[in-house]
Formats: structure tokens, sequence, C-alpha cells
């Protein structure tokens, strides 16, 4: 069983750094990602709803659906935890 | 009931005294984070789960009736619902004035402020109905979890 | 000639199964109920009637009910060969209906209600299997009547009933989900399509061995035509109420399984087509075999109704033997023989459940000097006996002449031994009844309450043997349509 | 030999990532007692994490406030400042990882009350009898 | 309020409806049932219109705040996404009549909670369907995942362990999806799954994009419990309350294999994940072990709901498979299949929990002569046995007529043995129980005690949801090729 559960732990791990070989170097201002979406939002966020805070202008204004349903995620943990430790109210 | 508080929860005074004078102080940074979250690090989260801790404090240096003396269960229950129902709000809000979805900038046909304005105060809004929905959910865990859902005494 | 769109052929399947509800809801008035019967009987044969002569021009009526899969809809088209699997059962379940009547409430037997609806259903679903315009359609009709007639085989709700209603669903589900439907498919995958058309969908486009194979598989996967080795589930459903056994086990379900691997031959792997691979032989000895063997079987039977079986099973290898020899007129004694057997095997049937009814006798050992204190039932079972051996002047000589001549004209020499030997096996397992009927006195004086079963048993089955009796002289109808449905 | 290690160097959070994850999927996967697998659950959830924020980074990049109205008057230049998408991703991830520990917490206190123990093996023997 | 936003008001209803029972279900529970049913009503009927609008307009695509994809969260409503709805909506309506009544009988006290997270979940699924941005499908995937860890922990006894058991694998699951997506994210800078389609080949990163797609598919392989993957299902959903199961069983699974045929379809292009033919090959046999072995697990077990949920895991076989078959009449046979077994679980999940009701257990002796006592429920059970059996012309058959034509197709024989063999072992399984409950306890039958044989039906909230799946089976198996022609061969992409 721990035997099985390590090799699984090394394959995942052995995989997943293997598929780093395809990646940009770290930091690189270069890679994608730092060149596709971000740079639109770094320009565009602050003239179109007035927010200097990028993070926050993406979290609620661009990613607001997101942000929505996370909000409703921590809802529904609220109301587990109540249904699942609920018990009769004794005396 | 109240005995049991005093053995369980942190008698000692100083416990006592420093949480007393903490709390206010907490409370008020939070909901600076909450409103400020748009000019320096934070928002609805970061301020609602420090608004969160404030109670959690109370809860632990005064006992859980003594902190449900400062939020009372219902008012608790009130503020998880209310917490989403303001996003979704104002999200249906949008859509009634002619936008689509969660697109703020619709509101401008409601109280016109300016389209870029009303994205910004739009933020805001969802952002003040994260941290309802974040501090009461924070302190609705820690009761439960600290007292096995009986919600009455617990650490 | 371009078919007819119609929705008759839907309303023949429609009117009985329909015709369940009303049967259901007067569970409590017994006379109500089957006179809902009789009349759904009634109207049932005389829609099939009312389709037969547009058919006997040479027409055919189509109706889709569903497109489900492109090119292969849930489709129904009345032709020649359906027909004459219709009439035949839609005409003997008017009988049986009233035979049903007569034995049930002599054995005042439980659950009738229940019975006689599943009865509907499965007529129904016989006539689906009849009108069916494809395979798949065939196919779901085929699935239905086996399901259906699970509750009559095990009516009895006892022990035994369970078993032999398990052996049922195991050797017929089985086989059709296990070998047919990927038969089916295959078919489909090669053909593009399914639906019955004179001298097949498979011309030219599958290899011998894709063939061989198909061959195989259909041909046991119709199980309910009770080929050996897939026979078994025959004489066990015997525990079912003899109208079920005479009806479904003599007619519907067996002629169903016969009729699947009919349209199979003629309409889906192609006469010719078989020919060219030189598949008539594997199909005419599998046939052989069970015909002998099953024959041999029922010479050893004591229980009417389990010879009356077995004898079944050879029979139904007969109509495959002529289906296989893929000559016009074998294939065409192998149709006659269809609706010839059909005939006489009820009749035999009838006769097993009124002796029953009369003296809760079910061996043959019993059966001493029966036949003087019941002479139309056992003329009757002579009759009937003499049809399905194939002597004149009666139906089952027409089919099984035609057969022979199949053979003779295929200079088949072996085949040519197996209908005169089985023939002499038939006589062999039948005759020993009679005689013990009439000639062997009774042992002692218990014979003395016995008397004819109820008139609502009597008349059906004296009906069926003179009908039996009347197709060797009136066959025209019947041979004009096996003509048609050979395309001939 | 060079190009790995210079592989290695250019991107070592990655390999911190991974040893992370792997830390915390093995005990999810491999510990029997109950509030391990949770604790390695929360390890695989940060882990993640950074493996994210890590990708927001610039060599040479600001945080991704400004002033609004240098930036009004004249746009910014995006190679100055971090990615914040990345960011907000996992601002979400951060609160679902809360609201799992949240719900698997409350699930434990269950378990504990049905069968007074949080030992894997304990719970199967008693579920045995 | 216009109907270009109606398919987000077919999932904000429910969602205002969860946060309106939880604080009215407080005060009373007069206000539950009109809620539930009200909102799922509105969206039955607002899914239907998406569906009919969809299928004449072609796929509608709306942008959540207005924003120009790939910048702000994109909604993709086409022809299979519409399809999804409506069958959530109607399954959703129809499980939720026959909830009211258990939850209302095993959860007194509890009920505004439980529907809480019922209609969360419910809303959780629609937003899997629409959307159209990676990250989000994964934020809601968490949303469904949470709401049915709480509804399966507030079950008796084990339910607890199980949904712990659940709760390990599912975030491990959604763990893998996620750092999947992080890799697509780093490769092509966006999240947007038409983007990621459109950049995705462009790029010169194989193995990247190879460790990148496999994550995701395990990680949706463990959620839908996936042969080598499954141990968590069959407890979880056997000790879930039974309202909770009627609605999680047919759908949870469902939802997530239609999320890997949204991912292979549109996010990643077949071209790309089907590149090299010796992975699709092994998947299709792992499929086909799985068939095999959850049937045959499914013969062992002595409980009428374990036995179901072994069976779930074979169809998920089925599902799997059809679409590794990579070839058009596999993966029409696998969206299919979505719908079909959906409505046949339904309606299986609906006779289990009628059953519950009147007489506490399915355990597979306390079924002897039911027929006698529930004939109702037992025409509709014996109706969805006879569609998992496949038997024409009820729906199960004409899927699985596609799968086989579609392992014909590609030469995959086992895949082809493992359905029949399947059908073969349902047909077994099915008929045991249907032979228990028509005759009852026999003379030599060994339980002669329970003599209550008089008639104690369901009452008709259970009993009326359930005779309409019954119908719906065989509505859906006759409309097959409609459904075919004009749904899912729309989402039939052309390297097929």
């Amino acid at each position: 069983m721990k035997n099985l559960a390590l090799l699984a732990t090394l394959v995942t791990g052995a995989l997943l750094l293997y598929g780093t070989k395809d990646f940009p170097a770290w930091g690189d201002p270069r890679d994608p990602a730092s060149t596709y979406l971000s740079p639109y939002y770094i320009e565009k966020a602050i003239e179109q709803t007035h927010v200097p805070n990028i993070v926050t202008a993406v979290l609620g204004d661009y990613r607001g659906y997101d942000t929505m349903f996370e909000t409703v995620v921590i809802y529904c943990a609220g109301m587990a935890v109540l249904s699942v430790l609920w018990r009769k109210k004794e005396e | 009931m109240r005995d049991i508080n005093e053995h369980t929860a942190g008698e000692d005074l100083i416990i006592k005294t420093s949480v007393r004078l903490m709390v206010p102080f907490i409370q008020v940074f939070g909901l600076y984070v909450i409103v400020h979250g748009h000019y320096s690090p934070g928002g609805g989260f970061q301020g609602g789960v420090i608004l969160g801790a404030s109670f959690i404090l109370l809860a632990l240096a005064f006992g859980m009736k003594a902190s449900q003396e400062y939020m009372t269960v219902s008012v608790n229950a009130v503020f998880n619902n209310l917490g989403p129902a303001i996003f979704v709000g104002v999200g249906v809000l949008c859509t009634l004035f002619g936008g689509l979805f969660l697109d703020y900038s619709a509101l401008d046909n409601l109280i016109p402020l300016g389209v870029v304005e009303w994205r910004s105060f739009g933020i805001f809004l969802v952002e003040v109905g994260v941290g309802v929905a974040v501090m009461s959910i924070m302190v609705l865990l820690y009761w439960n979890l600290s007292s096995g859902g009986a919600m009455d005494e617990g650490l | 000639m371009t078919p007819i769109v119609s929705i008759w052929p839907l309303a023949a399947i429609l009117v009985s199964l329909l015709g369940a509800l009303p049967i259901i809801l007067s569970d409590r008035h017994p006379n109500l109920r089957e006179s809902w019967t009789i009349l759904i009987a009634l109207v049932k044969l005389m829609i099939v009637a009312s389709l037969l002569p547009w058919v006997l021009e040479g027409g055919s009526y189509v109706f889709t009910i569903a497109q489900v899969v492109p090119g292969v809809p849930i489709e129904l088209r009345v032709d020649a060969l359906g027909m004459i699997f219709a009439l035949v059962a839609s005409c003997l379940w008017l009988f049986t209906s009233i035979y049903s009547i007569g034995y049930m409430r002599a054995l005042d037997e439980h659950a009738q209600t229940r019975y006689f609806a599943s009865f509907a259903v499965a007529i129904s679903a016989t006539i689906g299997i009849a009108f069916a315009g494809n395979l798949l359609t065939l196919y779901l009709f085929y699935e239905v009547l086996s399901l259906s007639t699970y509750p009559l085989v095990t009516h009895k709700q006892n022990a035994e009933a369970r078993t032999s209603g398990r052996k049922y669903l195991t050797y017929i589900l089985g086989t059709s989900i296990g070998l047919v439907l990927p038969a089916m498919l295959i078919t489909y995958s090669i053909a593009g399509t399914l639906d019955f058309t004179t001298g097949g969908i498979l011309a030219g486009k599958a290899s011998p061995e894709i063939l061989a194979l198909l061959v195989v598989l259909f041909l046991f996967g119709f199980a309910k035509a009770g080929l050996m080795p897939f026979h078994g589930w025959l004489p066990a459903a015997m525990v079912a109420p003899t109208p079920v056994s005479s009806f479904l086990h003599g007619v519907a379900v067996v002629k169903a399984g016969v009729f699947a691997i009919f349209r199979v031959i003629f309409h889906i792997l192609g006469p010719e087509t078989l020919q060219s691979a030189d598949l008539g032989s594997l199909i005419t000895y599998i046939a052989s075999v069970t015909i002998l063997v099953a024959s041999l079987i029922a010479l050893t039977q004591d229980s009417m109704k389990r010879r009356l079986a077995y004898s079944t099973i050879g029979q139904l290898a007969y109509m495959v033997l002529g289906a296989g020899m893929l000559s016009a007129i074998g294939m065409l004694g192998g149709i006659m023989h269809l609706a010839m057997h059909a005939f006489g095997k009820i009749t035999l049937f009838f006769c097993a459940g009124a002796i029953y009814v009369a003296s809760k006798k079910k061996n043959i050992s019993q059966m001493d000097g029966l036949g003087r204190r019941m002479p139309i039932t056992y003329l009757a079972f002579f009759i009937g006996s003499l049809s399905i051996i194939g002597m004149p002047p009666l139906g089952g000589f027409i089919s099984k002449w035609n057969l022979l001549l199949g053979a003779v004209e295929g200079d088949q020499l072996v085949l040519i031994v197996v209908l005169l030997v089985s023939s002499l096996l038939n006589a062999a397992y039948f005759f020993p009844i009679v005689y013990r009927g009439f000639f062997v006195p009774a042992t002692d004086g218990e014979e003395e309450g016995i008397k004819e079963a109820p008139l609502f048993c009597l008349i059906p089955l004296s009906v069926t043997a003179l009908v039996s009796l009347a197709l060797f002289f009136f066959p025209d109808t019947l041979l004009r349509l096996a003509r048609m449905a050979l395309g001939s | 030999m060079e190009a790995i290690i210079g592989e290695v160097v250019a991107k070592y959070n990655y390999w911190i990532y991974v040893v992370l994850m792997m830390i915390g999927f093995y005990a999810m996967i491999g510990k029997r007692n109950l509030v391990k697998k949770l604790i390695g659950m929360n390890i695989f959830q940060t882990s993640i994490i950074l493996f994210f924020v890590s990708t927001g980074v610039k060599k040479g990049g600001g945080i991704p406030i400004v002033d609004k109205y240098k930036a009004l008057a004249s746009n910014i230049d995006a190679a100055t400042i971090v990615n914040p998408l990345p960011h907000v991703l996992m601002l979400t991830a951060i609160v679902v990882g809360v609201s799992v520990t949240g719900v698997a917490l409350a699930v434990l206190q269950r378990i504990y009350r049905e069968y007074g123990t949080l030992e894997e093996d304990e719970i199967l023997e008693k579920l045995q009898r | 309020m216009n109907a270009t936003n109606l398919h987000l008001f077919v999932l904000v209803v429910p969602l205002l409806a969860a946060l309106a029972i939880n604080l009215l279900g407080r005060r009373s529970r007069q206000w539950i049932a009109p809620l539930v049913l009200g909102s799922l009503a509105f969206s039955v009927f607002g899914s239907v219109i998406i569906m009919a609008r969809v299928v004449e307009y072609g796929t509608l695509r709306y942008t959540v705040g207005n924003w120009q994809p790939p910048y702000g969260i994109e909604l993709v409503v086409d022809p299979l996404s519409a399809l999804m709805m409506v069958l959530i909506a109607v399954v959703a309506l129809l499980a939720s009549f026959s909830s009211l009544k258990s939850v209302e009988q095993e959860l007194p006290g509890r009920e505004h909670f439980f529907f809480t997270l019922y209609m969360i979940l419910i809303v959780g699924l629609f937003g899997l369907v629409l959307t159209g941005d990676a990250f989000n499908l994964y934020v809601l995937l968490e949303i469904t995942s949470i709401t049915t860890y709480g509804l399966i922990a507030m079950g008796k006894g084990r339910a607890a362990l199980s949904s712990f058991n659940y709760i390990i694998m599912g975030s491990i699951a959604a763990c893998f999806y996620l750092l999947g997506i992080g890799y697509i994210y780093i490769l092509t800078g966006t999240l947007n799954m038409a983007d990621i389609a459109r950049i995705l080949p462009t790029l010169n990163a194989p193995v990247a994009t190879a460790t990148a797609i496999a994550f995701v598919l395990v990680g949706l392989w463990i959620k839908m419990a996936f042969f080598p993957l499954h141990s968590w299902l069959p407890n979880a959903y056997s000790q879930a309350p039974t309202g909770a199961g009627t609605l999680i069983a047919p759908l949870m699974t469902k939802v997530t294999v239609y999320l890997m045929v949204r991912v292979i379809i549109t996010m990643y292009t077949p071209a790309l994940v089907f590149t090299h033919e010796w992975i699709a090959r092994g998947v299709v046999w792992a499929a086909s072990l799985a068939i095999i072995c959850g049937s045959v697990l499914a013969l062992g077990q002595k409980d009428l709901r374990r036995m179901l949920t072994y069976i779930i895991i074979a169809e998920v076989g089925y599902m799997v498979g059809g679409i590794f078959l990579a070839n058009a009449n596999g993966l029409t046979g696998s969206i299919l299949h979505i719908v079909n077994d959906a409505f046949m679980t339904l309606c299986l999940f609906l006779v289990v929990a009628a059953i519950i009701y009147r007489q506490g257990s399915v355990s597979l002796v306390s079924l002897r002569g039911i027929f006698r006592r529930m004939p109702i429920t037992m025409a509709a059970f014996t109706l969805g046995a006879f569609a998992m059996i496949g038997v024409p012309p009820t729906c199960g058959f004409f899927s699985k007529w596609y799968l086989i034509l579609g392992g014909i197709d590609g030469g995959h024989w086992e895949f082809v043995v493992a359905l029949i063999v399947s059908s073969l072992i349902n047909a077994v399984l099915f008929f045991r129980i249907i032979e228990l409950g028509y005759f009852g306890s026999l003379p030599d039958g060994d339980n002669q005690e329970h003599a209550i044989d008089e008639r104690r039906e369901a009452p008709w909230w259970m009993l009326s949801p359930l005779v309409l799946t019954a119908v719906i089976l065989i509505v859906v198996g006759l409309s097959t090729g409609p459904l075919v022609n004009n749904v899912i061969r729309l989402m039939i992409p052309v390297g097929f």
C-alpha cells in the first residue's frame, strides 16, 4: 500500500517535472503568460474601471463571474458544516 | 453555563483586557481593508477574514456565548445569505437595466454617475458582498467546528 | 407496385396492445373481461383480413413509426410472407381465446386477468414480428414477445414454474442479445441498411466466411425456432397452462423464430448469395440433425405435452430445412409447413388440454380407453396427427410433399432419407396415443365420471381440425401468398 | 550536463512546487491517519498556489498596483508590472481550499463521534465487527 | 429582463431560491417545496426555450460583464450544452419531487440545509455545462463537489467516512485538473477554451501539452469514477441520504463525462488528444475492463442500491470507451448514452427511493413479493431494468447500438464483447430481482414470517415522477433519430 502510494507519487512528480521541459525560463518577460492577456489588463484596467489595484479590478470585474461562485463556494462550505454537524438540541 | 464559560474560556485578565482593547481596532482595520481594496492590497476576502477573526478572538477570550451576544446566531444566518445575495443581486440588477450579467456599467441607467465610475463602484459593491459573506461564514465555521455543532460553549 | 402508406398495420398491432388496458381494468368482472378478449381478437382478425386482398394483388402496405438509426427506421411493411404468418396467428388467437376461457374456468386458475393481459401483449408482438419492415423492427417485437410471455410461462408461480421461467429467459434472451444483436450490427455495418429486400442486402458485399458466421449466429440466435442445441426451453415451457403451450409454443413464439429465420435467409442474406457461398447444406444439415434427434426423443416421452413439444421441435426444423434447400420448391414447402403445422399442432395441444380438463391426466400411459369417453376429442387428435405426419387428405401433406420434391430436385439423397425416416418416426410417436385411446380397454372402472370437455374447449379444437382438413382441398390462397413471398 | 543544470536553475521554482506537491500527495494517499490526509491535502493545494503565483513573476516587475492619475495620463509599460491574473486565480483557489478544509474538518468530527478514532485501520476493523 | 440573459437566469433563479430556502426554511418548512419546485420549473421552461433557440439559430456566445473574450469569462451554449441544460433541469425537477418526501422522512429539522445544498449543486451543474472558461470550470467543479460532500455526509452511519474518502479523492481530482490548466496557462497564456484550442496546435511543446492533457483527463476520470479510480463511488452513493442519491447518481458522473467531451472536443482538439493511437487503444481496453468489472462486482451485491452504483461504474466505462473509439458512431453513442443513462439511473433510483420510503430497506431479501405490494413502482422498475439491459424500444438499446457500431467501425472487438457481456449480466442482475419480487416467498422459500402482502404504494409525490420517467425512457428511445440528427451530429468534429 505504502509502496504503491510512493510509486504513484514519484511517477506524478516525475511527469510534472518532465512536463516543464518545454516551459520558458522562469520570470522571462517574453513568455506567453505575461505577453498575451496580462498586458491588456495592466494597460486597460485602470482607464476602464478606475481601480488602481489591478488585481481587484480583474477579480471584481473582468473575472467577476468566478468571484461570484467563489462566494457561493464558501457559502456552501458554511451550510455543509452546519448540516453535517447538526444534532438534535437536547435538554 | 456561565461558570463553564469562566473555566473553559481563558479567564486570564491579560487576555481579556488585551482582546477587549484590540477587537475594535481589528474591526476598523477589517473595514478599511475592504473599503480600500481599490487602492491598496486588500478587498472583500481579506477584510472579511479580518472581521471574522475579530469575532473569533472574542469567542476565544470570553467564550462562545459572549461572542454570540455581539453577533447573534440569527444575525449571522442573515449575513450568510446576505453576502451572496448582494453579489448575485448586483449581477441581476445589471441585467434588469439592459446590460449583461455583472456588467456594472449598465447601472449607469439607474443613477447616472458615468460608466467607468459605475464599474469602479460596482466592484466595491460586490466586494462588500464578499466581505459580509466571508466574515459571517468564518465565524460560523469557528462556532460549529469548535463546539461540534452544539453552537453553545466549546473552547 | 409502389407500397401504400397506411396506418392499418399499426392498428392491427395496437388493437391488442391497448386492448390489454380494458382487460386489466375489468379485473373484477370475468365475463366482461373475456368478452373484451374475444372482441379484440375479432377486431384484429378483421383488420388483418382487410389487408389481405391488396397483398394478394402483389401490393404492400408500409408505415414508419419512428426514425431511430440512419437508414433503419422502426417501420412496418405488410408483404406476402408476413401476411401468411399474421393470418395464421390472428386466426388461431381467436380460437385460443375461446378455448382458454373454457380451460381457465374449468380449472379456475388464479390471476386470470394477468394471464389474458399478457396474452394480448404477446399476440400484438407476434403481429409486429409478422409486419416488421426491417430486421431492427423485427428484433424489437421479438424481444417484446420474449418478455411478455415470461408471466405466462411462470403462471403457476411455484418452484417448478420459476426454474423453467429461468431456463426460458436464459435461452431466449441470452441468444437474442448474445448472438442476434452482434449479427445484426455486423450486417448493418457491412450493408448500411437492414430493410427486408428480395434477394438480400449482402449480395457481393460479404466474404463467405462472414456469411457462414452470420448464418450460424442467426440460426442459433433465433432460439425460438428451437434448433438443437438451443431447444431446451421448449419442453421446459410446458409447465404453462395448455392454451399458452398450444398457441405460443405451438404457433406464435416458435413460428416467430422460424419466421425470423425465413426473413433473414430470404430477405437479408439472400438465397442466391448463400447459394454462391454454398451454405445451403450447412443449414440443411443443422436442421436434419434436429429433426431426427427430436423425433427420437419424442418417442421416449410419456408426458403428452412434452411429446408434443419435441414433435414441435422436429417440425420446426422441417421448415428451416425447406428454407435451407434454397430452391424455390423447397422454400415453398417450408413456408407452407409453417401454416399447415400451425393448424395441426394447435389441434393436438387443444386435445391434450381437453383431455387434461376432462380427466386430469397428463401421461399417455394413463390414457387407455379415453377415446371411447371423448370420441370428438380423439377424432380431432387423429386428424391433427395425420396432418403433422403429412398424410393425404390433410394440409400437412402438401407442405411435406413440396419439401420432398425440393429434396429430389436438388437430388440430395440424405435429405430424402431424413424426411422419410422422420415421417415414419412421427407416425410412430402419434399412433400409439390414438390406438390406446380407442382400442386398449380402460384398466378398471375409474373412467366412469369422464366425459367430453366443456364446449368452450370442444368447439375450437374441432374447428381447427376441420380447417387443417380443408387446407388440403383449398390451399390456393396460401400457395399463392407463398409463391409471392418467394418473388416468383 | 550543463544543459540539465542550466535547465534546473532556470526553472527551480517548478522543482520546489513539485517537491511540495509530492509531499502532500503522498500524505493524502499513503497516510492512514485521516487528519494527516487532510493536512496533506492542504500542502498539495498550497503547492499549486505557489506554482501559479510563480508563473506570474516577471524579472524586474513591480506589484500590480499603480498610481491612478499617472496611469491615466500615460499608459503603463506592461513589462514593469507582474502578471496579475495568477494572483486573481489563486485568491479563488485559496478560498476554495479553505472551504474544502472546513467541510472536511466537520466530516472528521462526525467520524470521530461515530467511531471514537481517526485512525483508518481502527475504523475499518470496527466496521468488520 | 430580455431573453439574451435567459440562460443565466436558468442558473441564477435556483441560486437565489437556495438563499431564500435557507432564510425562510428556518422559520417554517412550508416555504421549501414551493421554492424548490417553482425555481426548477422555471429552469426547465427556460432551458427548453434556450434549446429551441440554439437548435434554430446555432451556438450562442455570451460574455459575462460584457468584456470581450478572452479577457472576460465567456459562456458558450452550443447544441450539446443546451441539451445538457434541458437534461439537468428535467432530471432535477423530477428528482426533487421524490426528494422532498424522503428528506421530510429522513432528515427532519435539516430540510432547509439539505435543499440549500441541493439547489446549489444544481446551480453548479448548470454552470458547468454553460461555461467556456477553463478556470471557471474548476471553480464550478469545486462547488458541485463541496455540495456533494455535504449532502453525502448528512447520511447515517458510514456516510461520514465515505464522504471523507470522497473528499480526498475529489480534491486530488480537482488539484490534478488545476495543475493541467496551469500548464496550459503557462504555454498559451489564456484560459478561454476556444482560445486554447486556437493557440495550442500552433505551439511546439509536445511534452508539456501531453502532460497538461494527461492531468486534466486523469482529474476528470477520478471524478467520474472511471474503472481503476472508482473505489470511492459505491460507498458514497449508496450511503448518501435517499433524497440526495436520486439527484447525485443520475447527474454527477454524466456531467463529468460531458466535461470530458467538452475538454476533448472544444479545448484540446481531437487531433491533439488522439495523436498517439496506442493511448486511445489503451483507454478503450480500460473501458472494456471497467464495463466487465463493474457488472461482475454488481453481481456480488446484496443490496439493490449498491448494485446500481456498480452498474453506474460500468456505464461510465461505456461512455469513456465510446469517446476514445475516436469515430463518429462511438462519440454519438457516448453523448446519446449520457442522456439515456441519466434517465435510466434516475428511474431506478426513484424506485429505490419509493421502496425505502415504504419499507426502509432495499436489500434483495426485503424485495420478496414486492410486486404485490407496490405494483406500479415495480412496473416502472421493470421498464428501467429493460432499458439497462438494452431491450428496444427503450432508450438504452439505441445508445448501445451506436456504441457497438462504433466498436465494429474502429475494430475494437474487445469493446463490442464487453458491451454484449455486460448486457447479458445486466439481464441476470435485474431478472434476479424481478423474479424475487414476482414470486415472493415460495413454499420452499426460507422466510415465512414476512406476510405483508397488502398493497402499500408510495405516495403520488414519489409515484408520479417515477411513472413520468418510465414513459420518458420510451419517448427518448423512439425520438433517437431526431435527437441524433438535430443535436448530436452537430457536435461531431470534422476530423471524425
